[in-house]
């Protein structure tokens, strides 16, 4: 694959919080329009390595890329954000006060200064865009409920369709089925297949049926930096990974 | 916003519509209630205003001026009241907030129709009222020493201008004490600033050179006073005797005495004569380390006249507290007090035009065994007495000027205002009478 | 824009009430019992110009989450601004007679103006800095605050402490602003004698409406897009930050907007009571302004207006009946009204809206899950 | 010859013959100049009973009838002749003090120092001395000179040397050796009263002069070192006292995150406790009254801490989770708690004294540390550490930390939440008690006290960073010294206002102050 076709680059990336080290030299790449799984134990940096994806940690030495020449560490939350990389959080996190249109309508891409916002009018575009992603994620009959009184699994739903909203080129996804039904898990690995279609993503995730499901490459993250990669099923073979995770 | 998630209830509009209603409606209900009073005025009693802060920061001063005001109304009204009427006290709370000097003024004279009103201490509580019982012409008795400049019409000045007090105290150090160096130390607000400005000037033309004047001002409450005690204490090390002249107001006295108690300085070797501070000040203070420290005013309770024992008893037995003290202000408010009493006999009225006019010219006994004339400048004669303060909280009267010192409204010392008089009788009329120009440069009053 | 009943009554009742008022007292004569007396036309005045501070409050706190301790120096600097003009409208009707410098300056021997009081003779440029003033002070103090995300009590506590090095500024005398004593005796506002009641009915009626449009400009602010992410911001701050938002954009900018109406409310205010001195900094005033949103109902608009004019009007009430009680009654107010009422006065009365921010404030701990 | 003397004085002040010469007679004639006079002839007489009849003066018990009897009253208010120490019964309506000022008061203390130099109490003759050396009157000399022939305790004997050369310049007439000789014994002493001596010679033409110029000089330069010191001795004074009046608050803001605007009437209410105290014990146990500052400590921790308790149980457990609701409620708490104190002991300032231990200042070479600021730095070290090993040592301590860290957790493990938060809270409210003991030393004891030290509290809490114990004490500490060096260059206010200024834009760099910690108060 030619270096053109990297999406996201991590470069011996090192955080240390009160002499803990939560990532450890780590180094990942991931390629235009791949899913990845990351899996890992407790304290394995997964979180961490999203927060520093995100700008919202900043490495003591090392070197994010994003696309051709893009120094992700030098840049905010916000700056990030709208070069395309979309979060979901562990815990569902949604705009709760604010109904299912109202959370997708400030997720979708589009001029995020305040002069603008203060004056923007909803938009035909915008209203399509929006019916469009609440097909998407099957909310559509909850639309003017406020998100605080959604089940659980409506609210990842909803946390998922405002990043898609955002039109990202690369997804972070932590543990998008936590606390959710078997069917729901289900739905919820359909729905990311159909993102990845034409997005990158990258899922932390827990459950190893859930990952099983998804069928990609898999990253299993130890103590801060990289145990092992490959396919599910080479990478559960690992003994490495068996002592450390799996066979815990 | 959608519009079922905000709206009222059906019930809940109607509730709010009346809440809202009644609030709008409060004008119209003050308007009818205070309306009879306004046909009959006062109803078989004469109601006097008392403004004096409650709450708040000033409370520490002004709450026994309230308290001696019902005291001299009780009085009053054993004696038969005034003009055939019981006297009534209307008392408010001000609350220490300057704002609400003002309104508490219009309130006590366009609501309750006092005939006049006792109160302020403060220069800016008196500032914000000043414009109200003008616009509503009616009369305020002022019961603090401050910085003079001003004469209004409608405000008698019963205590101290700069001359009745702080001049007369310098004269003291000067000649008794034989003091060359001077700290004027003050409170950052207009009395202190005034006061010192027309002391140094006075010293300055005594001779006294700057190097030998030292200004320092505090803000209000100033609670550390190490190393400026330090200072004053290094100042005084220039071989020549030093003395402070406090202009230090309120709640910073107490650190501050205890600050100089503590550091050693004794009234022997650094005297510190106060202005504001009398026996109130005094009694949340231990004075043995201040023995001998000075204050000037018009009025100790410690003077040795039978009036003064009378009143001073009676105070005690009034608020049923051996240990409360009396102090300066007081005894002004006991003048004004008297004396409003007296111009209202004189008038046959309380109209406040026919008392203003009738108020010039009378006297009442003082407490310190003489008598309280009001001048046409609408401020009062005073004594002016020094007196050291002693172990037990009260003071020892050291020196009383000779005669009575007629108050100079308009200091002399200050380029703008030393041609200026006031003089509210027919025909001048006028607060701020430039006696070069021959004109009235304010508070004419046709 | 779409106004709800109750935008439209509080609209209908403040204008109303004050033109009223202002009617009756000006063509009623004194002895009728439909006259409205001066003194209450001052009040309601005041009251309105309270009710502009406490909309600044409620829309900084109410919807951005930021609660100012220190909102009453805005106020106070508006009515610095206004008290400046007026000073400048004595002009030689002063005690002195000096046609160039207040009184307070002669008074200290100050020989010349300060530069930083040209141009207040001007009632343009007076006004002007009424907005000036209020709005880059809280500018640049918001700028620097929510770019390093400041927030919570931390911030609450720097308001306070903002407000209180301007207190003890103003109080010194060689600031050239009065000292303690601050600004008074005005004669003329607009060449309008400002004692005159028909002034004072004009100015009733002018705070009337620029608190109607205060509160109109509020509801537009908060019903737009803006207001639906300030309200993102208030609860889920980090949220919108991955959404690619800049929440210290927004709170600035609400910010700046509520520090000018609360220096409106302040400009108005000094000429209906006719005094502006250094106490209004006093940080007790900014924590009461939001103890009359809290009382009104955080986070309604409406309930800040009514929450200024209810305590407020309870205040005047208390100080006269019960003089010597009146704190015990305001601070049982203030606790029955927290414990019992979280949602404040408007709350009785309305079905909950899921706008209105929780009395839980949860936004700072749904922010710590967030990064957990 | 003594006896005579004394016999032939009883003769001049026989009742009636009042002669003008005579001392005594001076000293009841009720007029400030003769009894200036009187004193100064009384020094000067020998008479034996001239101490006692001098410092019954100073102490205002010096009475006389008005036939210029001197009697002199007992502490138990009876009065005896004051010569001839009888008795005197039915006088009391008749006698009438003899009133001094502060002219005559120096006199006096000169007089009385002079006649102390012998006394046979080395601390006495040493106060003597100093008394002596602040009159500095040439006419002290030759009682100095013997008392210095006698003179073995070896600081009496440095002071009376110092007293001796400070006299000895003062006086034009001495001999100019004599006098140069002075200069540099004052300039040994080198503080601010020789300078003050020295500078008063200053100006006279001639060696002496010039002499006692370059000792000004010098003593200059060394006080000016000096007063770097002092300015970090009034740095560390002013930061005990803001620590005082925060600790309390870093536990209930800092640790529970109460955002509690009663937490300076709870300080106040400490002060009062201190007041009440006085009292009692001044009524029923007099003879301990110097120490009723000590059980004024404990008694302020239990009435701050039981009422922090009532308050907390009663109000602040409703509102938890709710800081900035708190913030209103205590904030009318604090209304109703000065009023309440306004109503009960009035709106003036209580007279809390202060026990003579704690009065006055010590010299550590040219620093002057007064004792109430000095005992005040000493308990608010004593008070953190106690505190700190509060927190870490006790079972409380340990369950308080646990429900900080994981209040689910802890009550899980059977720690009873509830009462752990009510006792923390009046663990921080009697703290606060505690502080008021301490700053009625120092200031008001009014309603307001509180209200003037909640703002510099929340700022030191948070600038040291919230729920940090030692964060609070740096916090205080640098906040005062900072306050302490920009107050003699900037001014007080606006020492103050920069302090304010630079606090803010700290807060900024750092918003979660000096030293961040995590727990419940961060969230608010």
């Amino acid at each position: 694959m030619s270096e053109g076709d990297t999406l996201l680059y991590l470069d011996g990336v090192t955080v240390t919080f009160d002499g803990f080290r939560a990532l450890n030299a780590l180094s990942l790449v991931l390629e235009q329009g791949e899913m990845r799984a990351v899996i890992g134990p407790n304290g394995a940096g997964k979180t961490t390595m999203m927060d520093v994806i995100t700008g919202k940690t900043r490495p003591d030495t090392g070197k994010v890329m994003f696309g051709k020449d893009t120094d992700l560490t030098r840049l905010d939350e916000p700056a990030i954000a709208s070069l395309g990389i979309g979060r979901k959080f562990q815990k569902p996190t949604v705009f709760e006060p604010h109904t299912v249109w109202d959370n997708l309508l400030l997720a979708l891409a589009g001029d995020r200064a305040p002069r603008f916002t203060l004056f923007a009018r909803q938009t035909a575009d915008e209203k399509r865009r929006i019916e469009q992603i609440l097909e998407t994620t099957r909310l559509t009959d909850v639309r003017h409920r406020a998100a605080a009184d959604l089940s659980h699994g409506q609210k990842q739903w909803l946390e998922i369709g405002m990043l898609l909203a955002q039109e990202p080129q690369l997804l972070l996804v932590d543990e998008p089925v936590a606390g959710m039904t078997d069917a729901e898990t289900e739905q919820t690995a359909v729905l990311l297949r159909e993102i990845n279609r034409t997005r990158s993503v990258v899922v932390v995730e827990h459950d190893m049926a859930f990952v099983r499901a998804l069928d990609v490459k898999v990253t299993v993250l130890n103590e801060g930096s990289v145990l092992a990669e490959g396919p599910i099923d080479l990478v559960s073979d690992d003994p490495k990974v068996i002592e450390v995770y799996l066979g815990r | 916003m959608s519009q079922d998630e905000t709206s009222l209830s059906r019930r809940g509009l109607g509730r709010l519509g009346v809440a809202a209603a009644t609030l709008a409606a409060f004008g119209a209900v003050e308007a009818k209630t205070s309306e009879p009073a306004a046909a009959q005025p006062t109803g078989g009693t004469i109601k006097v205003g008392i403004l004096h802060s409650l709450s708040g920061t000033m409370a520490i001063s002004e709450t026994t001026l309230k308290d001696v005001m019902l005291m001299l109304i009780e009085q009053q009204n054993a004696k038969g009241g005034l003009l055939g009427k019981k006297l009534e006290a209307v008392v408010v709370d001000p609350a220490s907030n300057w704002p609400l000097f003002a309104e508490k003024a219009r309130q006590l004279i366009s609501v309750d129709k006092v005939a006049a009103v006792f109160g302020c201490w403060t220069s800016v509580s008196r500032k914000s009222v000043l414009p109200v019982f003008e616009e509503l012409n009616n009369i305020l008795f002022y019961p603090v020493q401050y910085e003079g400049q001003e004469c209004s019409r409608n405000v008698f000045y019963t205590g101290a201008a700069p001359n009745q007090q702080a001049i007369p105290a310098v004269d003291y150090l000067r000649n008794e004490s034989k003091v060359k160096r001077w700290v004027l130390a003050g409170t950052d607000y207009v009395y202190p600033r005034t006061t010192n400005q027309i002391l140094e000037a006075y010293l300055k033309s005594l001779g006294v050179a700057q190097d030998d004047i030292m200004i320092n001002y505090t803000p209000f409450g100033h609670s550390d006073w190490q190393n400026i005690v330090a200072s004053i204490k290094n100042f005084g090390s220039a071989g020549k005797k030093t003395a402070v002249v406090s202009t230090i107001n309120g709640d910073a006295n107490v650190p501050f005495y205890k600050e100089l108690g503590n550091q050693g300085i004794k009234a022997t070797d650094i005297p510190v004569v106060a202005f504001s501070v009398g026996e109130e000040e005094l009694a949340g203070i231990d004075t043995k380390p201040l023995i001998g420290h000075l204050a000037a005013w018009n009025y100790f309770e410690s003077v040795e006249t039978p009036q003064n024992r009378k009143f001073v008893a009676t105070w005690k037995k009034f608020t049923k507290n051996p240990k409360r003290t009396t102090n300066d202000p007081m005894e002004a408010h006991y003048i004004g007090f008297n004396m409003w009493i007296k111009a209202v006999e004189k008038a046959g009225t309380t109209d406040p035009d026919a008392v203003i006019d009738a108020a010039i010219g009378v006297a009442v006994p003082n407490l310190s065994g003489g008598y309280a004339a009001m001048m046409p400048n609408h401020h009062i004669t005073k004594p002016v007495l020094i007196g050291e303060i002693q172990g037990n909280g009260q003071f020892s009267i050291v020196s009383q000027t000779p005669g009575l010192v007629v108050a100079q409204e308009w200091s002399p010392y200050v380029a703008d205002t030393k041609d200026l008089i006031g003089d509210w009788r027919a025909p001048m009329r006028c607060g701020a009478f430039n006696v070069k120009t021959g004109t009235c440069t304010a508070g004419k009053k046709v | 824009m779409k106004l709800d009943r109750a935008a439209i009554l509080t609209i209908v009742l403040v204008f109303g009430a004050a033109l009223v008022m202002a009617a009756l007292n000006q063509m009623t004569p004194p002895a009728s019992a439909m006259h409205v007396p001066t003194y209450v036309i001052a009040l309601a005045g005041k009251y309105l110009c309270f009710a502009m501070l406490a909309l600044a409050v409620d829309l900084v706190w109410g919807f951005a989450g930021i609660l100012s301790l220190g909102h009453a120096a805005f106020f106070a600097l508006g009515g610095y601004a206004m008290g400046m003009y007026l000073m400048r409208q004595i002009g030689d009707r002063g005690v002195y007679g000096n046609p160039n410098l207040p009184d307070f300056m002669v008074f200290l021997g100050w020989k010349q103006l300060p530069w930083y009081w040209h141009g207040f003779e001007w009632f343009g440029f007076a006004m002007l800095m009424v907005v000036l003033v209020p709005g880059v002070l809280a500018a640049v103090f918001g700028w620097l605050a929510f770019r390093s995300r400041v927030t919570g009590v931390y911030l609450s506590i720097i308001t306070q402490a903002l407000t209180y090095a301007l207190l003890l500024a103003f109080f010194r005398n060689d600031m050239g602003f009065g000292g303690n004593n601050g600004m008074t005796d005005f004669k003329a506002i607009l060449g309008f004698n400002i004692q005159a009641d028909s002034t004072r009915s004009a100015l009733l009626v002018i705070s009337a409406l620029f608190l109607c449009g205060q509160f109109l400009l509020a509801r537009f602010v908060v019903g737009s897009r803006f207001g639906k992410i300030l309200i993102a911001v208030r609860d889920t701050e980090s949220r919108t930050r991955f959404l690619g938002y800049r929440p210290e954009s927004y709170k600035l900018v609400v910010w700046v907007l509520s520090a000018v109406m609360a220096g409106i409310g302040g400009a108005l205010y000094v000429p209906q009571v006719g005094i502006i001195n250094p106490s209004e900094f006093a940080p007790g005033n900014s924590i009461e302004a939001v103890i009359w949103v809290a009382v009104g109902g955080r986070g309604t608009l409406v309930g800040a207006i009514l929450g200024a004019i209810l305590v407020n009007f309870g205040k005047t009430w208390f100080t006269s009946v019960l003089p010597e009680l009146w704190l015990y009654a305001l601070g049982a107010m203030f606790i029955l009204v927290t414990l019992f009422l979280p949602r404040g006065v408007v709350g009785l009365f309305r079905r909950r809206s899921r706008l209105e921010p929780e009395p839980e404030v949860p936004a700072a701990s749904a922010a710590q899950e967030v990064t957990g | 010859m003594l006896r005579l003397l004394a016999l032939l004085l009883l003769l001049l002040c026989g009742p009636l013959v009042a002669h003008a010469d005579d001392p005594l007679a001076e000293l009841a004639s009720g007029s400030f100049d003769t009894v200036r006079q009187g004193v100064e002839d009384l020094a000067q007489s020998g008479n034996p009973n001239a101490a006692k009849i001098l410092s019954a003066l100073q102490n205002g018990q010096l009475y006389y009838l008005p036939d210029h009897t001197l009697l002199i009253q007992a502490d138990d208010g009876s009065y005896a002749n004051a010569i001839t120490g009888k008795a005197v019964s039915d006088d009391d309506a008749e006698a009438r003090s003899v009133r001094i000022n502060n002219s005559i008061r120096s006199v006096l203390d000169a007089a009385l120092g002079s006649l102390r130099l012998f006394d046979p109490n080395p601390s006495v003759r040493l106060n003597a001395a100093g008394a002596v050396f602040d009159a500095h009157q040439p006419a002290a000399i030759p009682a100095l000179d013997r008392a210095l022939a006698k003179e073995t305790d070896s600081a009496v004997k440095t002071r009376m040397q110092q007293a001796r050369a400070a006299a000895v310049l003062s006086d034009p007439g001495a001999a100019q050796d004599a006098r140069l000789a002075a200069v540099p014994v004052l300039r040994a002493r080198g503080d601010e009263a020789a300078r003050g001596v020295l500078a008063s010679v200053a100006d006279q033409p001639g060696p002496v002069g010039a002499a006692a110029k370059a000792a000004v000089a010098s003593i200059d330069r060394v006080l000016q070192l000096w007063s770097l010191a002092q300015s970090v001795y009034y740095g560390i004074s002013l930061g005990s006292v803001l620590l005082l009046a925060a600790a309390g608050l870093a536990i209930t803001f800092g640790v529970m995150g109460v955002i509690n605007m009663a937490h300076g009437e709870m300080v106040m209410l400490g002060a009062y406790t201190t007041f009440v105290v006085q009292q009692v014990m001044h009524a029923y146990v007099p003879s301990l009254y110097g120490g009723s500052l000590l059980v004024a400590i404990p008694m302020a921790f239990l009435v701050a801490g039981l009422i922090g308790v009532v308050i907390e149980r009663s109000l602040i457990r409703w509102l938890y989770g709710r800081p900035l609701e708190t913030l209103l409620a205590t904030w009318g708490l604090s209304l109703v708690l000065q009023q309440v104190v306004r109503s009960l002991f009035g709106a003036d300032n209580r007279n809390v004294t202060t026990p003579d231990w704690m009065s006055g200042a010590t010299q550590l070479g040219g620093l002057t540390l007064t004792w109430n600021r000095t005992y005040i730095i000493l308990f608010a070290f004593l008070v953190m550490a106690a505190l700190m090993a509060a927190l870490r040592y006790t079972p409380l301590g340990l369950r308080m930390r646990a429900v900080t860290q994981n209040r689910r957790m802890a009550a899980a493990m059977g720690i009873r939440t509830p009462w752990i938060d009510a006792l923390t809270f009046g663990l921080g409210s009697g703290v606060a008690g505690i502080a008021g003991v301490a700053l009625s030393q120092i200031d008001n004891v009014s309603p307001n006290l509180g209200q003037g030290y909640i703002i510099d509290s929340f700022m030191v809490v948070v600038f040291g960073g919230v729920g940090n114990l030692w964060g609070t004490t740096l916090g205080a500490l640098t906040l005062g010294i900072v306050n302490k060096f920009l107050e003699p260059i900037a001014g007080a206010v606006l020492g103050k206002i920069v302090v304010l200024v630079l606090l803010i834009l700290f807060v900024q760099r750092n918003p979660r102050g000096m030293f961040p910690l995590k727990g419940r108060a961060v969230e608010a």
